[in-house]
């Protein structure tokens, strides 16, 4: 059933490419910067076809994921420390709150001077945008349901048991929420890092073929990101529904 | 921290990492590694293709040994004490091969420079060589730079913008000038701003950490003596140097045609820098004191 | 013999819209080992708080409550709440069976595991919706798989507050009769919150009446009924009959009596 | 034993460690580096911008766009985000649109949307708005996927109007799901905000901070960057207030 | 006289853990104005789904549902679910009061809302707790807060699932004379959830149970016995007991059934 194909979603976007085509076609949008989806199309097969394309993806997707991975382990870590231990809570959430205030564009030449021009640098950038969504989600999520809580009590679970068990699981719907986010905005800064820092990727890739006048390339390679974000959330409810399918299930997420 | 400390050899000295990006400008380096002519000189080039330039002086020494740079970027980094240096020059803007543009658009009555007081003018970047040579322009007519309205502008959608009428004129460098003036019939060139601070001016250069040109005058010295060769080529083999221009900044058949190269130099000119550091104080209100004889080190 | 839970002049305020409210005063109570303790009161009168006191859910506000002599500061081993609020207390991303596991599952081995959660379901008639998720039950299948939970981990101390409030008469008799037989078998201490003045009785071997507000307890009712107790017969004898009716005077019950035909 | 405690506004204490490291920061820094300036220098590195009666109404600017963006995010992520949390056919058909989108960065967005817009503040508007509704858009979904069915039927059997149902229902069983959204949202908002002014230096802090970084001013880019911090922390310590006294009242539920 | 309220042939279909369970088939019930039906059954028979599609909160998968001689699609106007799961349809942010006001404040002026309300609040006895926030209140306090919002609108229908599960037998045997007396005054329509025999019996003109599965009606019980009825008076009547041997016959209830002494 997590298989079936989402058919409405995919006709509403093909709807959305034919809308977009036909006003460039009518010439209600004429713009050498804005190419129709076929022009796209067309940029989209030299990118794939002179080999740029699978390269940049991969290199922005390793540094993406692993900036976003590295986030979910310490959000969700932090997260549920944050959200149990009160004095933890009480004297460092204002200074993460500061902190997760920076706009981390700001930074990207710092990160830059830091870590050079290297996926590093890149890695840094996702994770740190990425880490507060994750973390503000868990902190969140850990408000668990008092009953269920004096059940795990009366039980005499353990407290790793009451974490593990309880509090965890029940969190889980938020976490993912949490997990979607940061991965998109991982995704987003990744490029803005590879837009303005580090010279690799699908960023750099998007920034080159702008200066190099090809619209057509440019906006494949928009296009590419876009459903690279479609795909990793898919990718992501889908290991989601896997493994948590009680979770997923009571919150109303079953496929 | 203190990137500003020292810098951190690779060990090798004729292994050049060089950062620039899809900028003419930057041809006789290409040329220069594709033609064997570095390899001629014993230097081995590390090439990264970087397009925001802006980012590269405090990069020198930890990422790259020799960057493509404009002198304003210079002047201003090393007024924040940022040793950098320059070790060649790159291009030279003469009166019959301009490479800035200012491009006013009829429609909105932007005929010539006087007619920019109030509107809007697309730039490259705000900090750039060409806005300050523009402010200096407008200066120069009377006109208060003040009273023009900025936006920043991606050259490549500088054509579109100023067509839709978003902004009044856009101020530009080669291709993109190119594409501004040839599909909008109310486009006029108003001319380079360059030329209007000097007859003759270079707008962009090639430079290096202080103590990494310190240490290696004698590869500097093969650098400067490449990239003439390497003109040279340019000025003999022009389909051959087109094929080049091509490969690295993918521009299209139609536009690497049309293209205009610039006049290109390895001269280190000092009193090039003085009429910018004079053009950034009189038009930027730029304040700083600084040694221009240091940033001219590689000057024989 | 010393009692397993008690309690000794328990007082509990709680917070309310106009300031605190004082519950519960001078509530003292003891249930010895294997004793079926049966609470009444009416809505509203303190049973739950009461209940939560004992199974260490909820401070005292006075008093001392204690377990096997040791004073509680939380849910003591081997005491179990089934609690009113079933919908709450499921966890609703684990199915029923692992519902059921999620007291034992830390400490046996997987094989005896499932027989405990398959014997506790059968108990409860709920074998067949093992694999289903509990908001996809029934309140009264909800309220069983709470039972099931509690009795697979075998409790010294079993504290039920209104476990069969949902049931229809049927499942209702057959669950009375279960949990008699494991009492049997088990020995366990058992507290029970009811309103069914007829279950207490039939249960019980003492009735305590919670009344009063703050409330403290007004009626205090051995129940000598002989055991093993039976639905019909026992139902049938006079002293049954005698009994209910103290109670149903107690609770101030002048009208809803049942008719003795 | 019961001791869920309630969460207050977030303590200033918790500032604690920030300012320790901003300490050793300032005992340690070399006041002349061209990168990591101490902070006893950032104050200076503003005045030429105070002297000159720019940096008022930058703030203004980025304060603008910042906090109509959010409220515009807040607005739009909360309805779309309760229907497609309340209608699967819905969801099914917008989700895959909506997370092409989603995933778009709002550097390429400028241009296209400056070519319909011109280089104005509707323009920074519509780049700042598409990201930050997501994390709202996102829990309020959940939030209303989670929702007891009991409480959903209760109007409906009452027959309370569909109005009525949003506003005495809907909205204030959503309001912590949002207020969460809010949170996740409001760096976002911020973040493209500056990277929009930035990148077109249409007026704002972002279009100062850019000016600054090109010109190697970084004295005044950390200057810049706290003022942008503060204005986040502010947003953020309203938002945080509103979440406490919600959850105050609504502190039955979970 | 046209039935307010019925269904025929009703069939409900919904998901479970390993594929679609059939609920209810054949379900063919038909309700008149002002009378009083009771459905009784197992737990889990489906009396709860029942009531839901009766209120027009889950769309039947088979069958039609009437309400006036119309297809319901939705909760039809004066038709009222009091639900079984009390604790989730209570609105946490909302006191006591602003609760029992939410089916009326939209409709009705200031004044008369107050009025409304505190006649309900009243009946159920719970006048002094208005400011009260509901999740500060017992079970069985909440569960009459929530019949105080129902009773509060004046329903045509009220459709009742379990409402008095959770109370003791003497609020209990007050809340039925006021229901009663409701009724008798307005005119309403009820139906009525329960697990207790002697309640059905007690306040009912008909009787219905569910069994099997699917389930539909296996006994449909009219009971004739004269109105007003009397908590001691009535049930004291040979043919109240023996209405009520005959439907703890029906539910197959061997053991259960109170001793007839
Ligand atoms: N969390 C709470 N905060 C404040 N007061 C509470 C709380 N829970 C219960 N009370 C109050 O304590 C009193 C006793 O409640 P309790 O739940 O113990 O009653 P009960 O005897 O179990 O009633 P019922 O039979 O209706 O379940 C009631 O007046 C109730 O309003
Ligand atoms: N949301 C749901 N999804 C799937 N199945 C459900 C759902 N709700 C109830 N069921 C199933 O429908 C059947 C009937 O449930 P229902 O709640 O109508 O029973 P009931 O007669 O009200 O029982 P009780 O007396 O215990 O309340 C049960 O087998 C239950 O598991
Ligand atoms: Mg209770
Ligand atoms: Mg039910």
């Amino acid at each position: 059933m997590a298989r079936r194909v989402n058919l409405l979603g995919a006709a509403v976007f093909v709807l959305a490419l034919v809308l977009w085509e036909l006003l460039v076609r009518t010439s209600v949008l004429d713009f050498t910067y804005l190419p129709a989806p076929t022009a796209v199309g067309e940029g989209l097969g030299e990118l794939l076809a002179n080999g740029e394309l699978l390269g940049a993806l991969g290199h922005t997707l390793f540094a993406a994921l692993s900036g976003w991975a590295l986030a979910g382990l310490v959000g969700v870590a932090a997260g549920s420390v944050l959200g149990l231990v009160r004095p933890v809570w009480t004297y460092s959430m204002a200074s993460l709150e500061a902190l997760r205030a920076l706009p981390i564009v700001a930074f990207v030449p710092v990160a830059v001077l830091l870590f050079g021009f290297s996926v590093q640098t890149e890695i840094m950038v996702a994770f740190y945008a990425a880490l507060w969504p994750i973390m503000l989600n868990t902190i969140s999520g850990m408000r668990t349901e008092p009953r269920m809580l004096e059940s795990g009590a009366v039980l005499r679970l353990s407290k790793a048991a009451v974490l593990w068990k309880i509090r965890l699981p029940g969190a889980t719907a938020m976490i993912v929420v949490g997990l979607r986010l940061g991965l998109s905005v991982s995704l987003v800064l990744t490029l803005v890092a590879e837009m303005v820092g580090n010279p690799a990727g699908l960023g750099f890739l998007l920034v080159e073929k702008g200066q190099a006048l090809q619209p057509g390339q440019m906006f494949a390679a928009v296009f590419v990101i876009g459903v690279t974000g479609i795909v990793l959330n898919g990718l992501v409810m889908g290991a989601a529904r896997l493994a948590f399918r009680g979770q997923m299930a009571s919150s109303g997420e079953a496929a | 921290g203190g990137a500003g400390g020292a810098a951190s050899d690779d060990g090798d000295p004729r292994t050049l990492r060089i950062a620039h990006n899809s900028n003419a400008a930057a041809l006789p380096v290409q040329v220069a590694m594709a033609e064997g002519i570095f390899d001629k000189h014993d230097l081995n080039v590390e090439f990264t293709k970087v397009e925001n330039i802006g980012t590269l002086p405090g990069t020198l020494g930890r990422s790259f040994d020799i960057a493509l740079s404009v002198p304003t970027t210079v002047i201003s980094a090393a007024q924040q004490g940022i040793p950098v240096t320059q070790v060649s020059g790159a291009t030279l803007d003469v009166e019959d091969n301009p490479t800035g543009f200012v491009i006013g658009s009829k429609k909105a009555g932007v005929t010539d420079i006087t007619k920019l007081a109030g509107k809007t003018l697309g730039v490259l970047t705000e900090t750039g060589t060409t806005h300050v040579a523009t402010k200096a322009w407008l200066k120069q007519e009377g006109v208060d730079p003040a009273s023009v309205n900025i936006v920043q502008v991606d050259g490549p959608s500088q054509a579109d913008q100023l067509a839709a009428g978003r902004v009044d004129a856009v101020e530009t460098v080669m291709p993109f000038a190119t594409g501004v003036l040839n599909n909008n019939p109310d486009a006029v060139n108003l001319g380079d701003p360059y030329l209007k601070l000097a007859d003759e001016l270079a707008a962009i250069l090639w430079i290096s950490r202080q103590d990494w040109a310190a240490r290696n005058a004698d590869v500097i010295a093969d650098f400067r003596t490449a990239l003439d060769e390497a003109a040279e080529f340019i000025a003999t083999n022009d389909e051959r140097a087109r094929a080049v221009l091509k490969e690295y900044t993918g521009l299209p058949d139609a536009a690497i045609k049309e293209a205009v190269l610039p006049t290109y130099t390895s001269e280190v000119r000092p009193k090039d820098l003085e009429v910018w550091l004079d053009a950034m104080r009189e038009a930027d209100g730029f304040t700083g004191d600084v040694d221009l004889n240091a940033l001219v080190a590689a000057q024989d | 013999m010393t009692p397993t839970i008690s309690c000794d002049d328990l007082a509990v305020t709680l917070p309310g819209a106009s300031g605190p409210v004082h519950i519960l005063r001078g509530v003292t109570l003891a249930v010895e080992k294997a004793e079926f303790v049966s609470i009444l009161g009416t809505s509203g009168s303190g049973k739950t708080t009461l209940l939560r006191v004992l199974g260490g859910l909820l401070p005292a506000s006075g008093g001392t409550v204690r377990c096997d002599d040791t004073a509680i500061s939380g849910p003591p081993e081997g005491v179990v709440t089934v609690f009113q609020d079933y919908a709450h207390s499921l966890l609703p991303w684990r199915t029923v069976r692992r519902n059921v596991a999620l007291g034992i599952e830390a400490r046996l081995p997987k094989s005896e595991r499932d027989e405990r959660v398959d014997e506790a379901l059968t108990m409860v008639g709920l074998l067949d919706r093992a694999e289903e998720y509990p908001w996809r039950l029934s309140g009264g299948m909800q309220q069983r798989v709470q039972i099931a939970r509690a009795l697979a981990t075998r409790p010294r101390v079993l504290l039920m507050d209104e476990p069969f409030g949902a049931l229809d008469a049927m499942t209702k008799a057959s669950l009375q009769d279960q949990l008699q037989q494991v009492q049997e078998l088990t020995g366990t201490t058992i507290v029970f919150v009811t309103h069914d003045v007829e279950e207490a009785v039939y249960l019980s071997d003492r009735l305590v009446v919670l009344n009063g507000s703050p409330a403290d307890i007004g009626l205090s009712l051995e129940i000598p009924l002989p055991r093993p107790r039976h639905q019909i017969t026992t139902k049938e004898r006079p002293d049954y009959l005698e009994l209910r009716h103290r109670v149903y005077e107690a609770l101030g019950h002048t009208v809803g009596e049942p008719a003795r035909g | 034993m019961k001791r869920e405690k309630e969460r207050g506004g977030t303590p200033v204490r918790g500032l604690l460690p920030l300012i320790l490291l901003l300490g050793l920061w300032e005992l340690t820094g070399d006041p002349a580096s061209p990168y990591f300036p101490p902070p006893s220098t950032w104050v200076d590195g503003l005045r030429p911008l105070v002297d000159g009666d720019k940096l008022l109404p930058a703030i203004g600017q980025t304060a603008l766009t910042f906090l109509l963006g959010l409220s515009i995010a807040t607005v739009v992520g909360a309805v779309v985000g309760t229907l497609v949390g309340a209608s699967r056919p819905i969801d099914r058909a917008l989700s895959p649109s909506l997370e092409f989108l989603r995933a778009l960065p709002a550097a390429s967005l400028v241009p296209v949307a400056a070519l319909v817009l011109g280089y104005t503040t509707q323009m920074k508007l519509v780049v700042v708005v598409l990201p930050a509704t997501w994390p709202i858009l996102l829990t309020c979904r959940t939030a209303r996927r989670t929702l007891s069915p009991v409480l959903l039927d209760t109007p409906r059997t009452l027959g309370l109007s569909r109005w009525h149902r949003t506003t005495k229902i809907l909205t204030p069983a959503l309001t912590p799901a949002v207020l969460l959204g809010v949170r996740v949202a409001a760096p976002l908002a911020l973040i493209i905000t500056l990277l929009v002014e930035i990148v077109t230096r249409v007026d704002g802090l972002g279009a100062v901070l850019g000016a600054a970084q090109a010109s190697f001013l970084s004295a005044q880019v950390y200057g810049l960057l706290t003022i942008a911090g503060v204005l986040g922390f502010l947003v953020n310590w309203v938002v945080t207030r509103a979440e406490t006294a919600v959850s105050r009242r609504m502190r039955g539920t979970t």
